[in-house]
């Protein structure tokens, strides 16, 4: 499997942190592909919850929006999406949180919302969405997002969720936080990483222990399923939708 | 008993410049054709409000039409950034945007408050956020029992919101199935309801503990197949993911952005040449 | 995913002495069978909620199991009075019992806040009622945007809810079709949640917008046909109003409910004895 | 129609308060008689609404209590109770609220609380249910109840709602607020109802105005859909129940 691309890794590791039976709230973007990846190999009972709603989807691709109606026609049931934060999130129903984000800081919070001040800003983000009370609410987060020293920041331009992160799947490995302060510390590298790269990728003076762990490789039957997977969303992304309209 | 008419004459009878106006659906059923329509009809000044500004509010900010924006998530979901908005916050044009912004939770208990004719939302929310620095809006009261701070939003009750639905029966009950978002909240916390959906029937069949709003919650309803598109409607037809890919370019530049619209919404005289105009584009 | 076990079991397990236990549902799916238990099985000093007592919370209390009750309505519908209630409460037999006294509206918002563990709800409710006088849980709230003071209710989070549905299936999701009442909010809001079923099914089809109670919200779970008789289970069996009327002259003495209920309920090991019991006595 | 009793009387009064299309939300006990009344004579379009979540039931029968599977079978839909309080009720969506009550004032105060003391009842009643809420949100309230001194009193034991009432049906006649007080007077008597017995069945000096309209007859498809529904209503009620359980 020495052929497999660091997207890949990634989401096979951040895959793997997530338990059979768990229920699992998930955020958009890369989440997504890692929980469903979860559920087609190790965890074929977690639970999905997106915040449009579904609860238990088992999509066969992955859906573009969080709210595509295959999640509709896959899930247990659809509830009302102020039940889900209400009923689910904030009762604290939910075992992980999964989120991405535009900048993290060295403990965790993350920025969704804006490069620069709010008021003039020069990159407006979308915003919060679930966020903050994901971070909040569920038992436990984890965070997937690319490093680079303007992702990976020693301050954030705005706090918009401040969880406390059990792990953060990056493209070099994972982090997880120090006991005591809650500091992000370099916890384990992907197989050809270095903790050169990992230095050069986070824009604060990074914390390596001593004794580094190598994230194992994907099995093949991770990366087969990984594949398939994401082979079947881009087809069906760009398949013609036929609308119930006469010509 | 709600009215039936065209869509033009329900945009044009029901909401005037300046209205606040709510367009839900969460990803799913996402009234376009009305949005649409008040492109067409030229509105201006409406406060515009909805969880997920999607690329329906997109061209609605792009085209001038609001003055203020009440959501919790402005992106192109899965795709990246709804350009049009951004250029609104960040270089005020074609007109400066102002920011009511909350996080879904927030939106989702201002919503049900406003469903319930409450003055205002609560939850356990906003900790350790920014968005009250921002936001005056997003205060906090005391719980009479146990001393605990919880943050609180103020309710919304738009002069009009806007759905999309799969069906409404002559007696003017509307059906919904699928993902909900927080369309029966908004749906019942406006002052005008209207509703555009794709078929008409001649009585419903008993909803029993499905999602429907009865007839005298309703104000108008319009008949207008395919109104959800490019977004979509449960067993009808599904989500354009390919369209939703293909906005990001046509959005991020102003001129190609002005041109589509020219062409296929202000170049069009219905939702019927709205498609039709799509269809001969991309043939 | 909870666990599968005999009605029996259920009850011995998760229901101590002196629980708070609600056994909701709104005159449909009444959990009848799981209150005969807890007389068989002689529990004391419980803390019973429901909005609407009904016969079974009659049969609980006269038979001494209640030390409080939460409620919001507590009669015999279109018959009269809840003759072994009135007696607790104006006589003390078989034992005082204290009251925790609500409208609906109170307690749907207290169900409600319990459900998303807020720690209390709030309403529109109570003026010019004689009730906050009588119970200092009522309480009030400053709305922090208009000035309006709001009632308040403690949320409700009883260390039991036990409801009654139509069907379950194997991984211990549960389904609800008909007249819900607050039962998704008791559901939600118990630490232990319990549920008796109709039927056990292989896999349920999915809820889409039906009402669910996900396996994962469920503690245990056990199979009892008939389980809400003298109430009802939509689409299985029809509410007994026959029965409802005939409660009423054996529960207005203490001598003729404690006969019935020696012979029907503790003169039977389970809910299928208590249904042949009673088919005896009526052929 | 002579042969009428006062009971029939009262129930087609009260039915014809009702208008076509509006809104009920219908209290439990004699409301429900004039509700469904209403519904199949003049007002066919009449929205019931009952507490259980039943909105738009068009039920053959009359339902003995107010949840029975009849009103789920032939509603519109049906939502969570706590929806029909806050969504419904409390936000302005019904027109009338019609209640009955064990004691009313000569505000039109209920009492279905307790006889006596709140502490020491003489006798317990069931309680509030949802008449506070539904007398203060209800854009109008009709009270039907029968009169007795006991029931029509000068002092309520208990303020279980404090409505005010458009109008009291009762088994003489009808009840309507004087404008400006609000104290209720004598507005029409049923045919063979004296203002004599009206006086003898309140329990305060009742006002009676110089001129007294007379409530007409009941007509004969008033009466026979009455007497129609409620002889299908007691068949049903006795009707034997078959579990789905092995003899």
């Amino acid at each position: 499997m020495s052929d497999c691309s660091r997207d890949e890794l990634m989401t096979v590791a951040a895959a793997r942190l997530l338990w059979d039976g768990c229920v699992c709230f998930v955020g958009i973007g890369l989440p997504g592909t890692a929980c469903n990846l979860a559920r087609l190999t190790h965890a074929p009972r977690l639970v999905l919850i997106y915040e449009s709603g579904t609860i238990g989807a088992r999509p066969a691709v992955l859906p573009l929006s969080i709210g595509d109606g295959e999640l509709a026609a896959t899930a247990t049931c659809v509830v009302p999406l102020p039940d889900i934060f209400s009923d689910y999130l904030q009762a604290g129903r939910v075992d992980v949180g999964f989120l991405g984000a535009a900048q993290i800081d060295r403990h965790g919070h993350l920025n969704t919302t804006v490069i620069g001040p709010y008021d003039h800003p020069q990159v407006r983000l979308p915003g919060a969405g679930g966020a903050p009370e994901i971070a909040a609410h569920a038992r436990q987060l984890f965070v997937v997002m690319k490093a680079t020293p303007r992702s990976f920041v020693p301050a954030l331009d705005f706090h918009t969720s401040a969880g406390s992160p059990r792990a953060v799947i990056t493209d070099f490995g994972i982090l997880r936080p120090q006991p005591g302060s809650g500091e992000l510390a370099l916890a384990a590298l992907f197989p050809g990483a270095t903790v050169a790269e990992a230095r050069a990728a986070v824009g604060w003076p990074l914390l390596v222990p001593d004794t580094m762990e190598t994230v194992p490789l994907p099995s093949s039957h991770e990366l087969r399923t990984l594949r398939e997977l994401q082979a079947r969303t881009a087809e069906a992304h760009r398949r013609p939708v036929a609308l119930p309209v006469q010509e | 008993m709600p009215a039936f008419m065209p869509l033009s004459e329900l945009i044009a009878r029901h909401v005037p410049d300046g209205s606040s106006v709510a367009l839900e659906g969460f990803t799913h059923l996402i009234p376009f054709a009305a949005g649409h329509e008040l492109i067409r009809q030229r509105r201006r000044e409406l406060h515009l409000i909805r969880m997920t500004p999607d690329l329906v509010y997109d061209q609605l900010i792009g085209m001038g039409a609001a003055r203020r924006l009440t959501f919790s998530w402005g992106g192109n979901p899965g795709v990246g950034s709804l350009h049009r908005l951004r250029d609104a916050v960040e270089h005020s044009w074609p007109r400066p945007l102002e920011l009511d912004e909350h996080s879904h939770a927030g939106m989702a208990a201002a919503w049900r408050a406003g469903a319930a004719r409450l003055p205002f939302g609560m939850l356990r929310g906003y900790a350790g956020t920014d968005l009250p620095a921002h936001n005056p809006r997003i205060r906090s009261v005391r719980c009479p029992y146990t001393g605990e701070e919880l943050a609180t939003v103020p309710a919304l009750n738009p002069d009009v919101t806007i759905l999309h639905a799969q069906r409404a029966d002559r007696a003017g009950n509307v059906a919904i199935t699928g993902i909900i978002g927080a369309q029966r909240e908004a749906a019942l916390a406006a002052a005008t309801l209207l509703v555009t959906v794709e078929e008409l029937v001649e009585e419903l069949p008993p909803a029993m503990n499905g999602v429907l709003l009865p007839h005298f919650t309703v104000t108008a309803i319009a008949h207008c197949p395919g109104g959800a598109w490019p977004s979509y409607a449960q067993g009808l037809y599904a989500r354009d993911n390919d369209f939703y890919q293909r906005w990001d370019p046509i959005a991020r530049e102003r001129a190609s952005f002005t041109a589509w619209m020219e062409r296929h919404v202000l170049g069009t005289t219905d939702h019927q040449g709205f498609l039709a105009s799509l269809r001969a584009e991309h043939a």
